[in-house]
């Protein structure tokens, strides 16, 4: 476990060639890689011999006013380090290289990410519906836009749409 | 066959051991002082009014919006009896969506509403399941006189209990 | 005689729940079985989602801590912890040492509780006729009255605040928790002696339901699941929180990362628990137990964004709150152990027979409250 | 025939089929009360006295519910499977003695009677499988086939060693022979394989595979409802009932009290101490299922054709040579303990081959730190 100082010196010499921006997330250092290039970012987390960045901790897709930023905590076992990267999509074309041929882990955390954001990461092999219902298109929950319907019971008339097909057998 | 036999040799002591069953409707099972069972609302003795003052703090805060509330001007203000301006005209809690959090509580400024030891209130229709202000008023005296709890007199004072 | 090749068979399509009884919840899982070995598994998640994330960008930050409550409903305390830490963190905020150790041991009675409630579901699937099971509830219901003592609440206790924790805790709190400790070594030594070596039980779970230390780092397993597959990470030593640095205690690690090898670690955990519990109620300092912050928990931490992660009986609980510096987050990511451990049950179930599915299933202890959210 | 046999018939037929249901009725209260005793509950406590009514408030549901039938099921066969499974059940009573006089038709072939109509039921699970219109219900019926086919033969092959020694088929014959010495004596290893693959047989406890509820959730009565599946239910407890009761006439002596019974209360004792035994082996079976997780499939098949039918075979073998050339009792005990011990050390031996022993290890923490 490296003091942050030193891990931002070693996440700075290490992805130099990434064109990445550097900044601090409180008590991690957090790398900012162009989208294009983040699933190249992240194996070389995962493989550099001195940062060995095997456990994907979380993978938090977050909609800002002017983009869309998906952030990857990483976190080597063996050596104790901690890192964030981040790589950001514009508004008006939320792709982002999926990370699942790097870690396995990734698969339903872009799912959702997919479906409550709108986010499409390309290259993944199955971006269906995770947690909502298949019927569920074209709208993304967790984007600001999405309103806070007003609270009320839940019944058939209210929500007719929401009526299960079925053949009454 | 070692693991079996231990096993079965277990199962056999448990089996001469007093059960653990408490039953229920016939014997409670002791409750914490602390318990939150669903909130009542408090009865100021000295002045013979509600403590509430229907400023729909706790309404505001509910993270479920199970509370509703109105005020009104309260009479005993103008009779110069009470120091309360306004007072609850009512008072609606809607108990199949309270998720007895506590934060009404933590958030009156008059301890005017608490967590009672109600805890048996389930009803067969959703209708019968708002508590009125009659029924909260009814728990929280209830409680009140159980567990001892004085409303000071339209102090408006913030104190934990 | 037909050779078996030119018959002509189909596989067939299993769908196990979301209503069956081994689903822990409503979980569902669509599984291809050829005779009885399951040739492909295809997880269907989501029936319990409730929009925690979406709900946790309009409540404020004393109304989240009901919403973790919810998350892993059998772990509650963990949950709480994790959120407060969160926001803790973003604001650089210094949590009393008495609230840290309260903290501790309500996490650890918690961990214990938790893992007795897989004890018995474990038992289930595995088929005895609920001795486990209720094995297991006489436990948990030993420390839910307590938690009931110290919280007013048997589950959704909303305890934790930020800055520390509601109220201190009440008289006879460390005699209360001495007696019940006894009563848990005693609960978890019968529970122990009752399945973990019993032949036919070890018949069922040893090398049912495999998977390396590479593979399950690599699906994002944490937990007692990664460390039954030998990888000793621990939240709790790896990223020390709380008041974890002062305490002695063990980590137990399987090797084979089979279903009996998740069973064993957890038990074990519960002995360690208890040692934790014990240590931390001697070393339990008087003192505040809050933290001066805004009055009633409606703190606003500054702009930032930060990642707080604890060890939850399940895995590793991880928090990732983003703060524009208003009364409520601007973004809560939750990543859920449960969530992620269940990645990989499509590797650990393919290849074995349909009783396995469930054992393995079992032996994950999903609580799908926190994979769906 | 003249009437007044008829007549005879029909009430002892009545008598025990009321009989049978009353035993059933019990059966299922004692089970509930004693595996809540090992779970230290306490079991049904609100009908009646102690909960004593539960089996008739049961009842009571059973028959009001409705008798639900999936809507592609095959009703002709789904509406039968029940009484296929119930009939047999009921009918091996009629030659089952429960003392020396109590019995409707003792029969000459009366365990081969007994054993050859239990075997019919699966007939009946099979169809109510296929019937179900439901996976679950098929692979339940499936398993329940392959199950019960593969334990007739252990169970057939160690009855076969006390034929061999009592020299009859009859059990009053059987019994009788017992005077000296109860078989369980002379055949520890039969009356082991008969029990167990009597509850196999039964679908009891580690055996209830094809029922299996937390996998296939009842198997092949998971769409029954109401009277149709209170009638597999009944039949399952009458079997267990009569695995009880053959394993008490076949190994623990029958009606066999301490003192020879005699006098004019001799068939009461005679049926206090049948009945007394009969409920030990049903405590028994209560107790292994509410201790005991269930096995998996493939493990209970190798368990009947690789362990359970050698042991049979060899057993039979044993006890030839034991009567052909009429060693002295004590050699034939000797030789079964030998045997049963042989098995367990083969356990152990594949165990260790097949199963290592778990290896696990503890890190210790100090202060924070892993030290080892």
């Amino acid at each position: 476990m490296l003091p942050d100082a030193d891990m931002e010196r070693l996440l700075r010499e290490i992805f130099a060639p990434f064109d990445a921006e550097f900044a601090y997330a409180v008590d991690e250092v957090t790398v900012t890689v162009p989208r294009e290039r983040i699933a190249e970012a992240c194996r070389v987390a995962k493989e550099h011999p001195r940062l060995r960045m095997d456990y994907l901790r979380c993978l938090a897709v977050t909609e800002y006013d002017d983009r869309y930023q998906v952030v990857y905590m990483l976190y080597s076992i063996a050596l104790g380090h901690k890192a964030m990267l981040k790589a950001d999509a514009p508004k008006d074309d939320p792709v982002i290289p999926s990370v699942v041929s790097v870690w396995s882990g990734a698969d339903w955390h872009e799912r959702e990410g997919a479906e409550l954001f709108g986010v499409t990461f390309s290259g993944h092999p199955k971006l269906e519906h995770l947690l909502l219902f298949d019927e569920f298109d074209g709208k993304y929950p967790l984007r600001k836009d999405y309103p806070f319907e007003e609270t009320s019971e839940w019944s058939a008339e209210t929500h007719p749409q929401w009526e299960t097909p079925g053949d009454g057998r | 066959m070692i693991g079996f036999f231990k096993s079965l040799a277990v199962t056999l002591q448990s089996m001469l051991r007093k059960p653990v069953t408490v039953q229920y409707p016939g014997e409670h099972l002791p409750m914490s002082p602390r318990y939150l069972g669903f909130p009542g609302l408090l009865w100021d003795d000295a002045v013979d009014e509600p403590a509430c003052t229907g400023c729909l703090v706790c309404a505001r805060y509910c993270p479920t919006d199970c509370i509703t509330v109105s005020m009104k001007d309260n009479p005993l203000h103008k009779e110069g009896k009470s120091k309360r301006r306004k007072i609850v005209d009512d008072f609606q809690i809607r108990m199949e969506r309270c998720i007895l959090c506590g934060i009404c509580v933590e958030v009156c400024n008059f301890e005017a509403i608490a967590m009672t030891d109600y805890h048996e209130e389930a009803d067969i229709s959703r209708g019968d399941l708002i508590a009125t202000k009659e029924d909260l008023f009814r728990m929280g005296r209830d409680y009140q006189k159980r567990a001892g709890i004085v409303v000071g007199a339209g102090s408006g004072s913030e104190g934990e209990e | 005689m037909v050779a078996e090749a030119d018959l002509q068979t189909v596989d067939m399509l299993l769908n196990m729940g979301p209503q069956h009884p081994s689903t822990h919840g409503v979980f569902r899982i669509v599984l291809t079985i050829d005779g009885e070995r399951i040739v492909d598994a295809e997880p269907h998640i989501g029936y319990l989602h409730r929009g925690t994330e979406k709900l946790c960008e309009r409540e404020n930050y004393r109304q989240i801590i009901t919403l973790f409550d919810r998350l892993d409903y059998v772990a509650n305390f963990n949950n709480e912890l994790v959120f407060v830490m969160a926001a803790e963190k973003l604001m650089g905020l210094e949590v009393p040492e008495r609230a840290q150790f309260i903290r501790v041991i309500l996490a650890e009675l918690n961990r214990i509780s938790s893992h007795m409630l897989f004890y018995g579901a474990f038992g289930t699937d595995i088929g005895v006729l609920a001795t486990p099971f209720m094995y297991g509830f006489r436990e948990r219901e030993r420390i839910q009255q307590l938690f009931e003592a110290v919280t007013g609440a048997r589950m959704m206790h909303s305890y934790f605040r930020v800055g520390g924790v509601a109220d201190d805790l009440p008289d006879g709190f460390t005699a209360h928790t001495r007696a019940l400790l006894d009563e848990l070594k005693r609960g978890v030594q019968e529970c122990d002696r009752l399945l973990t070596y019993n032949e036919i039980f070890l018949e069922r779970t040893v090398n049912v339901g495999a998977i390396t230390g590479e593979e399950a780092i690599d699906f994002g397993v944490s937990g007692p699941v990664l460390r039954a597959s030998g990888v000793p990470m621990d939240v709790r030593v790896a990223e020390p929180y709380l008041v974890y640095d002062r305490f002695d205690y063990e980590i137990p690690l399987g090797k084979n990362g089979d279903c009996w090898d998740r069973f064993w670690v957890r038990i074990e955990e519960m002995r360690q628990s208890i040692a934790i519990v014990e240590q931390a109620l001697a070393m339990m300092p008087e003192g505040p137990f809050q933290a001066p912050v805004a009055k009633f928990g409606f703190v606003r931490p500054p702009r930032g964004d930060t990642y707080a992660r604890a060890e939850n009986p399940r895995g590793d609980f991880g928090v990732y709150l983003v703060s524009q510096g208003e009364n409520t987050p601007y973004r809560v990511k939750i990543r859920g152990p449960s969530f992620c451990n269940l990645m990989a049950l499509k590797r650990m179930t393919v290849g074995h027979y349909i009783a396995d599915a469930v054992v393995i299933l079992g032996s994950l202890d999903i609580v799908l409250g926190e994979v769906d959210r | 025939m003249t009437w007044a046999d008829v007549g005879w018939l029909v009430l002892s037929v009545g008598l025990f089929l009321g009989f049978i249901s009353f035993v059933v009725l019990f059966l299922t209260y004692a089970e509930r009360k004693f595996i809540g005793r090992i779970q230290q509950r306490l079991g049904p406590m609100r009908t009646g006295p102690f909960g004593l009514l539960q089996p008739v408030a049961d009842a009571i549901k059973l028959l009001s519910k409705e008798d639900l039938v999936p809507g592609r099921a095959d009703r002709f066969l789904f509406w039968i499977a029940p009484l296929i499974v119930f009939v047999p059940a009921i009918v091996i009573w009629v030659s089952i003695p429960f003392t020396r006089d109590i019995v409707i038709e003792n029969l000459e072939l009366g365990i081969f009677f007994v054993l050859a109509v239990m075997g019919l039921s699966i007939a009946g699970i099979l169809m109510a499988g296929w019937s179900s219109f439901n996976k679950y219900a098929m692979l339940g019926a499936v398993r329940a086939a392959a199950q019960l086919i593969s334990y007739e033969l252990p169970l057939l092959v160690a009855v076969l060693g006390v034929v061999m020694i009592a020299g009859s088929l009859d059990l009053q014959v059987i019994v009788a022979e017992q005077n000296t010495v109860w078989y369980i004596v002379l055949q520890p290893v039969a009356f082991l394989l008969f029990f167990t693959a009597g509850l196999a047989e039964v679908g009891r406890t580690p055996f209830d595979i094809p029922m299996a509820e937390s996998e296939l959730i009842g198997g092949p009565f998971v769409e029954y409802s109401g009277m149709h599946w209170s009638m597999f239910f009944m039949a399952e407890y009458a079997n267990t009932f009569a695995i009880a009761v053959l394993t008490t006439l076949l190994f623990l002596g029958g009606w066999r009290g301490p003192a020879p019974a005699t006098g004019w209360g001799q068939d009461v004792m005679m049926a206090f101490w049948f009945l007394t035994k009969a409920s030990a082996v049903i405590l028994v079976i209560f107790w292994i299922r509410a201790t005991i997780p269930r096995l998996r499939i493939d493990q209970l098949m190798s368990l009947a054709w690789k362990v359970l039918l050698p042991l049979a075979f060899a057993n039979l073998v044993m006890t030839a040579f034991y009567l052909f050339y009429g060693w002295p009792d004590w050699s034939i005990v000797l030789l079964s303990l030998g045997l049963l011990m042989a098995t367990v050390y083969g356990y152990y031996v594949r165990r260790r081959s097949r199963l290592p022993r778990p290896v696990t290890v503890k890190l210790r923490v100090r202060q924070g730190r892993i030290v080892g």
